[in-house]
């Protein structure tokens, strides 16, 4: 059988997408190994035990000041700055994406600003966001939502932009007029696209959320992983980066599960 | 490369350095074909390189990608010493005497600090310079919020309005210093000698490549001789390094003013032997410790220091931070 | 002339290529226009420029003796040779959706009332079309008949003053298709529609049009088969009340309507 | 006329494109202006003067030492890392998407791989990065093909999965086998969609340049940036970064061209 | 019996709807089957289920008295009911790419001598189908019948062993049509293919079948109109030499079929 016919079953196919990831942390127990053999003190590759330890002080001992459990703590604030901003950057993605899809003189008007934003590399100006945003929470979700959200824009702008011109003429016929070919066809389709655009976009968001919590800040993932870089403490830099791809992957299966879910149209076999 | 076994004989290092006023005689010898003159002197073969981020730099160090690398007094012990790497200090370059401060927006004296937001590099000297200027206030760490800031972001931070106090060291002190309102509350001219600017070397390298340290010690204190001259070449110096950092060269020279350097070697290696430097260590140490940096270890006592004269702070078998005089001794006696 | 819809001079080119040559049309109100012709000719081309869709590079088109705009509105509707319907809505939101547009101005939705009668008023022409059972199936779970009679069921449900087919029911068994036939024809005498509707069959184009047209190219250059355009080569209006069915004789071709309409005129 | 209709012409959309961008170039000096008011040394917006002259220096005076401009060679540096970067992600990126894409073995074996690698966040593990690969130039390329290549992958994985499932089906009954399938089907038909994911990940790779270039190097728009933000040096910092963003938007339309000029078949109006 | 392709006890279901329902089918090597039945019976389905693309949801599927895998190759061929083609080759390279997969394994690409025999034999394929002056279109490019010759072309120039074809001439014009029904019949009997056509043109599917299948549902639920599934309830084998077109009256449905056929058997 051809391997494009080759579907693998539910069960096989788990066990397929685990076989990588396990030869990889086999790999790496392999490495740890063989570094703490000729360097028992090794802080590069730590070995399971260490990271064990190292996490468990976060995980289960109060800090003595705030009197909670770093881990936990560091997590939460994270995922808020990471959902708001997520929030917000879809929001903006879907609003300025329709407009600029579906209205060509928009597109025209904003377009290439669009692409300007999206170009900026925005870490290059901070100073700027800490002057408009102060140092707080604002500022740490303003640059998540400007280094991901262009990006989403311009993916669903050109999306809707291609949706068959037959469409468009036809609701037209229909009697609809731009806001609600907006509303009643652009959008809708534009959904599970966005959806997608939100997948693609996890990582980058993660990216830009260390990035601002590693600035400045006194809590959060980003902010612990920064803080015992100084010591290379990839005892607890390792679980914490394993934990942060952990629940990333369960918010990209939680997207996937939620387009097929809502939108079962995009996803049915078509003939 | 320096991946080899460290106590075997070799012919190339890599030695890390990155920004600071105090470090920057580092890649003007480099440019000026200093280094190069004294490793062909020994048969060796040195590579200065540069790290933009400091804390990169001393990783790359502990991970062994460099065989030596510029760092403070605070971090060679919380760092590589602390991580079991066995390091030894072989050039004290300078210590900071006003390159680190405490600066305030609104407020004349540090016990306006009480209660208020500070921005550092938690864990740093910084941190360790704040912890020492409450002391002096009658004042803890408790009394104040400290948020983590980076260091290549904590000007933009600060002329932040949100920002109210920070901690922080040359080139960025002198420009927060400059914003309006701004004023220095405590610096490090106020704890002399406990914040030490030092070349440190992986110790089984050293010890099995004698050589490397000669012609170290031999780039310095030529290169420092040459910038302390008051001529033009003395100027030209300074103004290449001032490049080097990005600054003006009297921005730099104001750097250099604050930072105390040991331009004799016989002073480095007064300075390293007096009985002061281990109280100054201890301090650091006790600072370090009770802020969870030697990790998992139960007493300060865990991470061993070793001082000219086989004098130890802390376990003596476990010493992995030494200080060395031999090669400053070398200079000193003009035996390179 | 007081032609609903008249074309003037219409040109439709793509780069070098003449699609469409110097067509001059009028065509009256409440007319039912078959148009017929070979493959490639530029019939859907036509079709689209009367639709607005696309702009003739040369010419005018009018609509109620003013300059049409280069778009489509309700006063148009349109079947198009590929079923395109809206693949995000169910067979009845995408029959219920044109009368959404136009009661709803601000949602293009409706609610209560107005929801249940926009309904039933959809499933009504479902069911004429026989998709009365297949009101929850996504376009992508039905047949190709199916999506057909589905746009079929859209366009109608609006009544527009001039309606464009593009082989509207050339997907459809015999048995639906003359359902189909009669429910146009249905439509088209109590509403008082203007229809244009293109087609292979010509029994069909004969039975339902009022006047039929044939576009073909006039000249050919067998070394540049794109140097010249197709235009209506035969414009033939018939009387109903008299009207004869050309005898079928399966292989019919435009040729031989050629003749049939020369012997006609 | 309907908004969804109207299409600027090429002249004025020129112009309301360069609209927004004008406004907020005018924004930006009236507020500078405004600050310069209030205080004359103000560094963090500074005026167009003290930006030429910021700049001046960097772009006529060559370096003492190298005898180079050093805007020139920043430049020469960046480019050169951001065009390996992006080269070797798009390879990535075809190849790897192409096979997940078409093969649904290798898509169940590799697929949550992928994931993982996009969401884990590069700059928490950038001593590892920097440990394994040195301080030289590996370690910044490979900062950039680690930061973009995943979602690149993904996005041409999805797509080419997306194919009309008859056009697999009726290549097979041309006679193409899997390899066939990929090189004659899927590698045509993905080849816009991969140029829209590079415009798509200019922003990103220059992001994660700058960030690689901020760590461990001694020339280049990201180090000089990175250099002078010690100092506030926004006269330096905002050409650098509105030259960044120059260069993008070239590299943007070139890709645009590029797709328009080599896959008609892609941009057509299609009826 | 020694037939070509058997199918027992077929069904096709999606989820709750039964689409086929037990179909018992053996086709003869070189025979041209034709299928007819109202839209939406599940003809796209059965040609679905022996192309190898579904499979069924109950039965099997016997070709060459093996089980058919569940995938197709160059023994089948097919014309989909929406014209497929390459969106992103040329028709001159949509018809090539049959034969530069099978002549190049590796490079699907064919250079000097092959590639022009193959161009040559592309291009007579073309003419054939009356796209001769096209060669440089891409498919976005063409009208709808077009695409379909397209299809058509880039189908036939395999000579698969098993050709299936889903409405592949409801978009041409009658002259042209029949061009392409004595191009079929040519090809069938030259290369002795065996063909599976779906129509919905009665007259087509007796004078090119030689066996016409109805394809309905046997049982109607009106209250579960998706409990039962479609079977073949017609099956008739038409003797070539003395087959008679039925009278075409225009209006023919399914019933009158039935009827027709319940006349003959
Ligand atoms: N973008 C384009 N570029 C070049 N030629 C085009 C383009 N679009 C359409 N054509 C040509 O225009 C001609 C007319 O196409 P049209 O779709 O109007 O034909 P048609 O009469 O509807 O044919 P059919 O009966 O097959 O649907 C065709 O020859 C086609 O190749
Ligand atoms: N994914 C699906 N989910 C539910 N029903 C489906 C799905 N796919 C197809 N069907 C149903 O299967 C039936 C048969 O479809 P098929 O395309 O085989 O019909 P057909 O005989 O080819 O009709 P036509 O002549 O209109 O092309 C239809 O009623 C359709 O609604
Ligand atoms: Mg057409
Ligand atoms: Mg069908």
């Amino acid at each position: 059988m051809r391997w494009v016919n080759r579907q693998p079953r539910r069960g096989d196919r788990l066990l397929l997408g685990a076989l990588p990831i396990l030869l990889l942390v086999v790999l790496y127990l392999f490495l740890a190994a063989q570094r703490h053999a000729l360097n028992p003190a090794d802080k590069i590759l730590p070995l399971p035990s260490a990271m064990a330890s190292g996490l468990s002080a976060l995980l289960f001992t109060p800090d003595p000041l705030s009197g909670q459990l770093v881990f936990w703590s560091d997590t939460l604030a994270s995922l808020q700055r990471l959902g708001i901003g997520l929030g917000i950057s879809t929001l903006v993605a879907l609003i300025v994406g329709l407009v600029l899809g579906v209205l060509p003189p928009v597109r025209a008007t904003l377009g290439p600003l669009v692409t300007g934003i999206a170009v900026i590399p925005p870490i290059a100006l901070l100073p700027i966001l800490f002057i408009a945003l102060g140092l707080g929470e604002t500022a740490k979700i303003a640059l998540i939502v400007i280094g991901i959200s262009p990006v989403m824009v311009r993916d669903i702008a050109a999306h809707v932009g291609a949706l068959p011109r037959e469409q468009i003429i036809k609701a037209q016929t229909l009697g609809a007029n731009s806001w609600q070919i907006m509303i009643r066809i652009a959008l809708p389709q534009a959904m599970p696209r966005l959806l997608q655009a939100v997948r693609l976009s996890l990582g980058p968001a993660w990216v830009f959320l260390i990035s601002a919590e590693a600035i400045a800040s006194d809590i959060g993932l980003g902010y612990r992983i920064f803080l015992v870089r100084r010591y290379l403490s990839m005892d607890v830099i390792i679980p914490y980066v394993a934990w942060i791809a952990l629940l990333a992957i369960v918010m990209d299966l939680a997207l996937t599960y939620l387009s097929e879910r809502f939108f079962p149209w995009a996803h049915g076999a078509n003939h | 490369s320096s991946s080899q076994d460290p106590a075997k004989p070799r012919t190339e290092f890599n030695i890390g350095w990155s920004i600071y006023a105090g470090w920057m005689p580092w890649p003007y010898a480099q440019q000026a074909g200093i280094v190069k003159k004294w490793a062909d002197k020994y048969g060796i073969k040195i590579n200065v390189v540069q790290v933009n981020d400091y804390v990169e730099s001393v990783n790359q160090y502990t991970a062994g990608k460099f065989d030596g690398v510029t760092v403070t007094n605070m971090d060679a012990l919380t760092i590589p010493a602390a991580g079991g790497k066995d390091t030894s200090a072989i050039i004290v370059g300078d210590y900071s005497n006003g390159n680190d401060g405490v600066l305030l927006k609104a407020g004349d004296s540090l016990s306006a600090i009480r209660g208020k937001q500070v921005n550092l590099v938690e864990l740093s000297v910084s941190h360790y310079l704040l912890a020492r200027g409450l002391e002096t206030a009658g004042m803890s760490l408790k009394d104040v919020k400290t948020v983590n800031t980076a260091d290549a972001d904590i000007v933009a931070a600060f002329s932040s309005p949100d920002a109210q106090a920070a901690v922080a060291w040359n080139p960025q002190l002198t420009a927060m210093r400059g914003l309006p309102g701004v004023k220095e509350v405590f610096n490090s001219s106020q704890i002399p000698g406990e914040i030490l600017d030092l070349l440190v070397v992986d110790t089984a390298t050293i010890k099995a490549n004698p050589n490397l340290g000669k012609a170290l010690a031999g780039i310095w204190y030529e290169t420092i001789a040459l910038m302390q001259r008051k001529d033009a070449e003395g100027a030209k110096a300074r103004a290449a390094m001032a490049k080097l950092a990005g600054a003006t060269p009297e921005a730099y020279d104001k750097q250099l003013s604050t930072t105390y350097l040991y331009v004799d070697p016989k002073a480095a290696v007064a300075a390293t032997t007096a009985p002061t430097l281990m109280t100054n260590m201890k301090r650091v140490r006790d600072f370090s410790y009770s802020k969870g940096l030697f990790k998992g270890a139960a007493s300060a006592d865990a991470v061993g220091i070793g001082f000219p004269g086989n004098k130890a702070l802390g376990d003596p078998q476990k010493v992995t931070l030494r200080f060395d005089t031999t090669f400053m001794q070398s200079a000193a006696d003009g035996k390179l | 002339m007081n032609a609903l819809l008249s074309l003037r001079d219409v040109w439709v080119e793509y780069g070098e290529k003449v699609v469409l040559e110097r067509v001059n049309l009028d065509v009256a109100a409440h007319s039912f226009v078959s148009v017929v012709g070979p493959s490639g000719a530029g019939k859907s081309s036509l079709l689209r420029v009367i639709l607005g869709q696309e702009r003739p590079s040369r010419g005018s088109i009018h609509l109620d003796d003013a300059p049409l705009a280069p778009e489509c509105g309700p006063d148009r509707g349109v079947v198009f040779q590929r079923y395109s319907v809206f693949p995000h809505l169910s067979v009845l939101r995408n029959t219920m959706l044109g009368l959404e547009c136009t009661q709803a101005p601000f949602s293009a939705r409706l609610f209560g009332s107005a929801r249940k009668a926009a309904r039933d008023e959809a499933v009504a022409m479902l069911e004429a079309v026989g998709l009365g059972h297949s009101l929850d199936l996504y376009p992508a779970q039905m047949s190709g008949g199916m999506q057909q009679r589905l746009a079929i069921a859209q366009a109608l449900i609006k009544r527009p003053r001039i309606l464009l087919l593009d082989e509207p029911f050339g997907a459809l068994d015999p048995g639906i298709r003359s359902d189909m036939h009669t429910l146009i024809t249905k439509l088209w005498k109590d509403y008082q529609l203007t229809i244009i509707m293109v087609t292979h069959d010509i029994r069909e184009a004969f039975s339902l049009g009022t006047r039929v047209l044939a576009f073909d190219k006039r000249r050919h250059d067998p070394h540049a088969p794109h140097r010249f355009g197709a235009t209506a080569v035969y414009d033939l209006t018939l009387d109903k009340k008299t009207q004869q069915l050309p005898p079928d004789n399966g292989g019919i071709t435009l040729d031989t309507i050629r003749n049939t309409m020369e012997d006609v005129a």
